[in-house]
């Protein structure tokens, strides 16, 4: 069989799989239409996506037709999980974007921060700030003001810390991250202090949208739903922008600062200037993370956003593959399910939940993973599976 | 005379002298670990913690103070020199973010740990001296003998540390170590013994410091114990340059009085913002620090 | 004395030395000569413990070195003064000479004293940082501070690096001197082959990790073929 | 270059035109899931034999000595329940999530905040939350819990958050409020420190300003209020209350009222420690429990709180209460969560207040009878009055009040582990300006099911 005729019988069958999932689970026709319309989409994509004449001659084009196929198959699945595994989902998408953006920072420049979770509440500030004072102002905006607002905050920590170095950064990242609840119960009149902000709207989907794509009103759940969706779609989009980033030649001049700052400087990248960058997207994804969380939680409150979080981003990224895409769809994934594992592993230990060492075993296998990954896998998740599929293609030959 | 010493101007600068030993304190268990090994040690407020557990646990069973000072002494020598062999030594040579993370990682290992152990309730050290205020006229002066035995020991400990670097043998040792590793080798210095040195003195000093913290603030030792300070020792070893123990010190008692006169003329709720201001516009300014003497970057 | 015997040290891929035999006598000066990456380096920090060999076994005297740490086998009395001279620039005059002193089995102000009148200049900057000094200066600290454990072997990496050659020649005759009266084994690193001759008792040539040629210094200089191929001494 | 550039654009448009697609397709999707949804169970959470509620409490961190132990009582009342036949059948399962109290700090890495830990207890499902700990952490759930029609009840926290039944027709609180226990101290900080100066210390979210505004209304006006932040406290190891404390002194307060959470009141007693500064101290019953703060001044052999003035909704341990020996037979007979209680250990306020909540939603139970749903439960909730319950006046909800409780009585610190009653009147009032009344009426002793 040819490589292509491989292809393409793979993307028949889960093409078929998806047609008679969507009959036997949908119960009215339009919904399975629209499932159909999803299975197409997904299969054609991946179809496309995956020839390696695409793959090879126009790159930007696999990757989106690569981004397509994962939302797909991410928001075809969402819709037959209960509602709390679809916000866990949702959550954990959230983070996949702050983690593609810390992923970024360090893969490309070779610097780290400690202080994403602070960009992420900065994000997620703006969201409720701007909504409790803009009612109207359609979901996207609000979103995009948020990004800037972030990215803006990102400049103005990055301009110093263009001129610091790895121990240094990490440190002014980390006093920002420490500081940042107390500055937000600081401005109270705009941030609601330590009670923080609820949405005034409760991020129902605008009018138009409703109208445009559900028979009536929306239902509790499907206005879960519908965020969890809108929170997928926003992830995809961050991830194919990220990819080309990685691809392009700001990601390859990057690479050369991370690799080698002098060398770089010699031949032409202006040092600063691409750490800034680097440094602000990080932020405006985080920005977007955090914007997110405030969507799907309806509120937001300082503490959410405090040290804690940044430590855990740190961890999720690490143990996904720092310095990778797909590490920060890894870290994405075990942020949201963590915790549910660590909490079974618990209830099969038969240790009292509410004991000492049950309620500390979450910092304990976070704190184990982290020395783990760094000592003996220091790509992590990622970076593992590239390792072991390197050593079995250099096994066949 | 009397209502100048009881004044809010001196109350304010005494109160900060106070707070700032221990911020120096701390930042210059940094600078020790920084010197020696050139890592940057996020766990350098739960080590120390750890072993002020280990020893002044002991007062529960009767234990004389001074003797469970002693212990967590030693118990922090141990956890030094078992951190530096087990978890940093294989880091040498590595990635710069490397050790970071290894070092965030065994922050939240050792904090999850004193909690499974010890539990998060509070548990009272008792101040070898008292915590009262001394009085004129019937006003306190801003100073306890406590927080007495605070500032001398900060300023005992910095002596300490600086006559063991430029005055002994071992000092030189040390500090050759940290300069220049393989040409030290070549003369002879046991390099792998100096840094692990080098780690058990920083956490010796974290020590003393998690000792002075836990009997100070009236908040008791518990697992985050030093979260807050590290934060506050972190900035005053970088404004002051992570490579010298005396700007450490020097920085971390200024920190202190600013932050004091921030808490009282302005809000309390804006000290750790003002001490983030205060940190970014002097690594704006000297990236390596207001108090280091020299601004090159080693390659 | 210093014996190597069938040294060879892989970097990666890279071969920096290949079954490398020699032998250092006591009381001589050994140069070891060759173009840039011919391995010179390499060798002296095999000698000294920094690189672990492939194979082969250095020896001092009777000892085996090999495998044992650069600390120990400066304890042992091997003096190495490494390319670039190694001086601390933060550390003063005197705390370099301190540090150098740290292995010796004589007293501190009495070896003090003693590279002070070997080496006058050292005694007038003594409070001073090492970063103020001159090139020739910082090579005569180095010396001074490898000398003041009482070495058995010193071995010097390029001392003339960098230096004029009125300098070059007033330290090459220091090393002569130092050799016949202390009864030193010296391993002399030199890419300045003329210079290094013209002070060694034997010689030996190393191209691209091998030895070819090992014989007695007046020797070796006569050799037109060596000359002209390895050490570039091309009149 | 012009080509390739061309070529980038359309690549870009038709990433965009698949993500349109795709936004369509995902919108549409969710009809289907939610009518796959919609065949729940009828009473989630609820089975023939079993019961199960759920509660986001502070197990780590900043927040969690002394507030740990207030869910495990709640729970040691369930098992005893449990142990006795259960409520009409049926078994009561607790399930606790760790949020860590939302608050920043190394010790709480890995766990997740409080709507994630919510989200879970609604993946169980639970029937309800019961006796979630916090202000602005359960301000974080309202909607979400109400989106998806899971009852909040006894939220642990006095804020008048929890009364607003248009809003949120499933959401309780159980203590007095904020406001209304400010207003009966400041009837007492106007008997007995008649036209002193009083300064007021409170937490800067709603705790703080309810508790202001009471005090304010019940006639005290102070003359400096200040208001410190939970976030700054947990970075400075409590340093940030003293400049507080000075100025008080500086302002010659010889009253000084503290609506603190334990860790601040400590601050806060240490710091006039420290400047030998004695005012009569007044704490809000959140932060004032002896035990919980007396734990870092243990070894001083002083404790600052003894004779400083409180309030109470439950019986004093000290107090002739049938209810306490009942309290200790409880606790006694969980050893998992409280091991080494014996008869003479110390009843702490954190103890009392979950066995409290934890009766009130067993005899609420009770009386929805063997069949209930959702709606009829809450339904039942608000128009009950719960006379036979550990606080000292009957707990009672009506449609258009749902925040709990309201009366309770003066206490005073007598030692670093007891309360005893400054009398035994026991006080109401409104949140709002109406009197501070004596309360005639009430609770009466143990249910005889209960016993």
């Amino acid at each position: 069989m040819t490589p292509l005729a491989r292809r393409g019988a793979a993307a028949l069958g889960a093409f078929a799989v998806a047609v008679v999932l969507a009959v036997f689970l949908a119960p009215r026709a339009s919904d399975a239409a629209a499932v159909v319309v999803v299975a197409v989409v997904a299969t054609a994509a991946g179809f496309v996506g995956s020839l390696p004449r695409v793959r090879a001659e126009r790159p930007a084009l696999a990757r989106a037709m690569l981004t397509v196929v994962l939302v797909d198959v991410v928001v075809f699945a969402t819709a037959f999980l209960s509602v709390p595994t679809d916000f866990n989902l949702a959550t954990g998408a959230g983070m996949a974007i702050v983690l593609l953006g810390l992923s970024f920072l360090t893969g490309a420049s070779g610097q780290i921060s400690i202080g994403n979770g602070a960009f992420m509440g900065v994000g997620a500030f703006a969201t409720a700030i701007w909504a409790n004072h803009h009612a109207t102002t359609p979901i996207v905006v609000t979103l995009l003001i948020s990004v800037a607002v972030g990215a803006l905050f990102g400049l103005l920590l990055g301009l110093p810390a263009t001129r610091l170095r790895g121990p240094y950064l990490a440190g002014m990242t980390l006093a920002f991250a420490v500081a940042f609840p107390a500055i937000l119960s600081s401005f109270s009149s705009w941030t609601g202090g330590d009670s923080g902000l609820q949405l005034p709207n409760s991020a129902t989907a605008p009018h138009w949208l409703v109208s445009l794509f559900h028979a009536g009103t929306p239902t509790l759940t499907t206005d879960t739903l519908w965020l969890t969706d809108v929170i997928m779609v926003a992830t995809g989009v961050a991830f194919f922008f990220m990819a080309n980033l990685f691809a392009s030649r700001t990601g390859r001049a990057m690479r050369l600062v991370r690799d080698n700052d002098v060398a770089a400087e010699l031949v032409g990248v202006a040092l600063p200037r691409t750490r800034v960058i680097a440094f602000v997207i990080s932020a405006a994804y985080a920005a977007l993370g955090g914007a997110l969380w405030t969507l799907l939680n309806n509120s937001v409150s300082p503490a959410t956003y405090g040290f804690a979080l940044s430590i855990t981003i740190l961890a999720v990224i690490v143990i996904g593959g720092i310095g990778t895409i797909s590490g920060a769809l890894i870290g994405g994934v075990v942020y949201a399910y963590s915790t549910n594992v660590i909490a079974w592993f618990v209830a099969q230990t038969g240790l009292n939940p509410q004991g000492n060492l049950a309620s500390q075993l979450n910092g304990i296998i976070f704190g184990a993973l982290l020395i783990v990954t760094m000592m003996f896998s220091p790509l992590g998740i990622a970076g593992t599976v590239r390792h072991l599929r390197q050593r079995r293609a250099l096994a066949r030959e | 005379m009397d209502s100048f010493l009881t004044s809010r101007i001196v109350s304010d600068i005494l109160g900060g002298l106070t707070n700032g030993a221990i911020y120096g304190l701390v930042a210059l268990s940094l600078v020790l670990v920084w010197r020696a090994t050139r890592v940057l040690n996020f766990a350098q407020g739960a080590m120390p913690m750890f072993a002020t557990y280990l020893g002044m646990g002991l007062l529960s069973y009767h234990w004389p103070y001074w003797v469970c000072v002693g212990v967590s002494l030693v118990a922090a020598f141990a956890i030094g020199a078992l951190t530096e062999r087990v978890l940093v030594r294989p880091l040498y040579g590595k990635p710069e973010i490397n050790p970071i993370v290894v070092m965030v990682g065994y922050l939240i290992i050792l904090e999850a740990f004193a909690a499974a152990i010890w539990s998060t309730t509070p548990r009272s050290l008792p101040a070898p001296f008292s915590p009262i205020d001394w009085q004129l006229g019937g006003q306190p002066v801003g100073l306890s003998p406590f927080s007495l035995f605070e500032i001398v020991t900060a300023l005992v400990v910095m002596g300490a540390i600086v006559t063991l670097f430029r005055f002994t043998r071992l000092g030189l040792q040390l500090r050759a170590s940290a300069l220049a590793p393989e040409v030290s080798r070549l003369l002879g210095v046991r390099v792998g013994r100096m840094l692990t040195l080098g780690w058990m003195l920083s956490t010796a000093v974290g020590a003393v410091t998690a000792i002075l913290v836990a009997s100070n603030f009236f908040t008791g030792l518990t697992p985050q114990l030093m979260d807050g300070i590290f934060a506050f020792g972190f900035i005053a070893a970088a404004v002051g340059g992570l490579d010298s123990p005396v700007g450490a010190v020097t920085s971390g008692i200024v920190l202190g009085v600013i932050l004091q006169f921030v808490g009282d003329y302005l809000n309390s709720n804006a000290i750790i913002l003002v001490a983030l201001v205060i940190l970014i516009v002097s690594l704006m300014v000297r990236p390596s620090g207001l108090l280091t003497r020299s601004a090159t970057r080693r390659v | 004395m210093i014996t190597v015997e069938g040294l060879t040290v892989t970097f990666g891929a890279v071969n920096a030395l290949r079954d490398v035999s020699l032998r250092a006598e006591t009381g001589k000066i050994t140069a070891v000569l060759g173009a840039n990456g011919a391995g010179k380096t390499t060798l002296l920090r095999t000698i000294s413990g920094l690189v672990a060999p492939q194979s082969g076994t250095v020896s001092l005297d009777e000892r085996v070195l090999t495998r044992r740490k650069p600390e120990e086998i400066a304890r042992l009395g091997v003096g190495h003064v490494p390319e670039g001279r190694g001086v601390i620039a933060e550390f003063t005059v005197e705390e370099n000479l301190r540090l150098g002193a740290i292995v010796a089995k004589v007293p501190l102000e009495e070896g003090l004293a003693q590279q002070y009148e070997a080496f006058p200049v050292l005694g007038e900057r003594r409070k001073q940082h090492a970063a103020k000094l001159s090139g020739g200066e910082r090579q005569m600290l180095a010396m001074a501070r490898a000398l003041i454990a009482r070495p058995s072997v010193l071995l010097l990496d390029e001392p003339s690096l960098g230096l004029a050659p009125l300098v070059t020649a007033q330290l090459m005759a220091t090393i002569a001197e130092l050799c016949a009266t202390k009864d030193l084994t010296v391993v002399l690193v030199e890419q300045n082959a003329s210079s290094a001759l013209r002070i060694a008792h034997h010689a030996v040539v190393l191209n691209v990790g091998r030895v070819v040629a090992d014989a007695p210094a007046p020797q070796v200089a006569a050799d037109e073929r060596l000359r002209q191929y390895y050490l570039g001494m091309v009149e | 270059m012009a080509i390739s550039k061309w070529r980038r654009v359309a690549t870009a448009g038709s990433a965009l035109l698949l993500c349109a697609t795709l936004a369509t397709a995902a919108t549409s999707i969710g009809d289907a899931g939610a009518a796959s949804k919609a065949r729940a169970p009828k009473v989630p959470g609820v089975t023939a034999r079993q019961v199960t509620i759920g509660a986001t409490v502070p197990l780590t961190g900043i927040a969690s000595s002394g507030y740990n132990q207030v869910a495990k009582a709640a729970n040691a009342v369930f098992k005893y329940v449990d142990s006795k036949g259960g409520v009409n059948g049926r078994k009561i399962r607790y399930v606790l999530e760790d949020d860590c109290y939302g608050t920043p700090g190394f010790g709480c890495t890995g766990v997740p905040n409080t709507v994630t830990q919510t989200q879970k207890l609604l993946a169980l499902p639970v029937f309800a939350t019961v006796g979630s700990l916090g202000t602005p952490t359960q301000d974080l759930v309202r909607t979400l819990l109400k989106k998806n029609g899971v009852p909040q009840l006894f939220v642990n926290s006095g804020s008048s958050d929890w009364n607003d039944p248009s809003q949120y027709p499933g959401l309780f609180g159980w203590q007095p409020s904020y406001p209304v226990e400010s207003k009966i101290l400041a009837k007492y900080i106007l008997s007995t420190y008649a036209n002193q100066n009083v300064c007021f210390l409170g937490q800067g979210d709603d705790f703080g300003t309810n508790g202001l505004a009471g005090l304010v209304a019940g006639g005290v006006s102070p003359v400096v209020t200040d208001f410190y932040s939970t976030t700054s406290l947990v970075a400075t190891n409590g340093a940030s209350i003293a400049p507080y404390i000075q100025a008080f002194q500086n302002a010659k307060c010889t009253v000084v009222y503290l609506d603190t959470i334990p860790g601040a009141t400590d601050a806060a007693l240490g710091a006039a420690l420290q400047l030998s500064y004695t005012p009569h101290w007044v704490i809000s019953s959140v932060g004032s429990d002896p035990q919980t703060v007396a734990a870092p001044f243990k070894s001083l052999g002083v404790d600052p709180e003894v004779g400083a003035i409180s309030f109470t909704y439950l019986p004093t341990p000290t107090s002739a209460s049938p209810w306490i020996k009942w309290m200790y037979k409880v606790i006694q007979a969980d050893p998992t969560d409280f091991p080494g209680f014996t008869s003479t250990s110390p009843l702490n306020g954190n103890i009392e207040y979950g066995i409290g909540f934890g009766v009130a939603f067993v005899e609420a139970l009770k009386a929805a009878g063997k069949n209930f749903t959702r709606a009829s439960f809450l339904k039942l909730l608000t128009h009950s009055t719960f006379t036979q319950t550990p606080s000292l006046a009957p707990l009672q909800y009506t449609p258009v009040n749902h925040q709990g409780l309201n009366a309770g009585q003066i206490d005073e610190v007598a030692s670093a582990t007891s309360m005893k009653a400054v009398s035994n009147t026991v006080y109401t009032t409104n949140s709002k300006n109406g009197p501070v009344t004596v309360v005639k009426r009430l609770s009466s002793g143990i249910p005889a099911w209960l016993r």
